[in-house]
């Protein structure tokens, strides 16, 4: 699955996007987010306050709670402030 | 039978300037059916309260950024009765006076033009994937999102709000 | 110390056409504390429901037009942290496609530029003393007033109303 | 005084402006709305309803039971329907 940082996510975990291999049992974006906190240094502070981080599945936005299902590119990034 | 106007929409994002003016004009240009034109154009301020800035750097994402002001254009047609809109939104670095975006809406009536603009105008501060990143003399900081833009962008859902859809 | 702005205020009463991509530009060259630019152009149309419309007549009222158009505009300067304001109105003979008017509001910030345009517009049609006859094929006829535009203008009056200032 | 008719008030009354001297006992807008439609066929038809006629005292908008007190210029017209 390929994985997209924008932003300050994409600073502190210090790439723009990865392809990851997701373990079993991580089904939702919210515990997406709580595996990757736990991937190293740059990610726990990336992700440290996740109520914070927004999500896209396929390009659209989703909630913690969406299933990941069969997303073939998930995207992290902080609150939109375009405009 | 119902007029059916001929529609014009357009959603650009890209890093060159453009002319808002030049892109508002041809929303009513050649046709006499648009009573009222409504441009928004988003600039470059040349300071953060007291501090002057340097320029500003759009990031986005691609593909999404387009896919959901497109969305959001087709909501403001299915809302209120439009003859066109223009979303153009730059990405990269924009300095001080120069136009970031612009939001055009073209309408028989006034109401219309002017509720269909803001409302994609508080959408894209809150739902368009772009991140702005400002540059001052002292280094470069994330503009943190406002939680009066999540308001303003919360009231087009609200149950039961009335919209103005015609004069 | 609280910034205070070079405000810049124009009205304009003329039979002759205008560019309103020029006027809303005046607004905010030459300087980098205008962050939102608002522009409505009235146009006039080429028919009334169903019936082609000839051309428009504006009469109004030399004097008072431009001191009911001036005060409003005080007014709008006193309610939100406006920057800039241009209204220029047009009368006499305006014939389908041509711009009858327009409103620019220059602000910091969108919601007050956008909410003074529409406070200034919603004024301006029920208040300036201007009357619109309609020429169509068959005669000429007065435009009636609008309900709809007494209940626009109403809702600036109502008390206890809250606008966004600021973003 | 100087009274000035726009649109169809001009049109109805068959002129743009005009000096009038007015009687004692016109002591408000509406009152003075009833003697000038006392003053022949094409006043009575400008001012048959003046509920929908609108006044200004030198160029500013008045109700009709504002008082024409020393008022050099009043003007009545039709609802405005500019913008």
């Amino acid at each position: 699955m390929k994985l997209r940082y924008f932003a300050w996510v994409r600073e502190r975990v210090g790439k723009a996007e990865e392809d990851v291999d997701v373990p079993d049992g991580v089904a939702t974006i919210g515990e997406l987010m709580t595996w990757l906190a736990s991937r190293g240094e740059e990610y726990a502070h990336a992700f440290d306050n996740p109520k914070v981080i927004r999500a896209a599945i396929d390009k659209t936005h989703v909630k913690p709670q969406t299933p990941i299902g069969t997303a073939s590119e998930i995207a992290f990034f902080p609150p939109m402030t375009g405009g | 039978m119902r007029y059916i106007p001929r529609m014009t929409t357009t959603v650009r994002i890209q890093s060159e300037p453009f002319d808002a003016a030049a892109e508002a004009k041809k929303l009513s240009g050649g046709r006499t059916d648009v009573g009222a034109l409504v441009t928004f154009t988003g600039i470059c301020r040349g300071n953060e309260g007291s501090e002057p800035i340097v320029a500003l750097t759009l990031e986005h994402y691609p593909g999404m950024a387009e896919a959901e002001i497109e969305r959001h254009v087709a909501e403001a047609v299915a809302r209120w009765p439009l003859i066109g809109v223009t979303v153009i939104h730059r990405h990269g670095r924009i300095q001080p006076g120069e136009d970031i975006m612009m939001v055009a809406t073209a309408s028989s009536h006034r109401q219309a033009a002017f509720a269909a603009a803001e409302f994609l105008m508080d959408y894209l501060k809150t739902r368009a994937p772009f991140w702005k990143q400002v540059e001052k003399a002292d280094g470069t900081t994330w503009v943190d999102a406002k939680a009066t833009d999540d308001a303003a962008a919360e009231r087009w859902a609200a149950p039961g709000r009335k919209h103005a859809a015609a004069e």
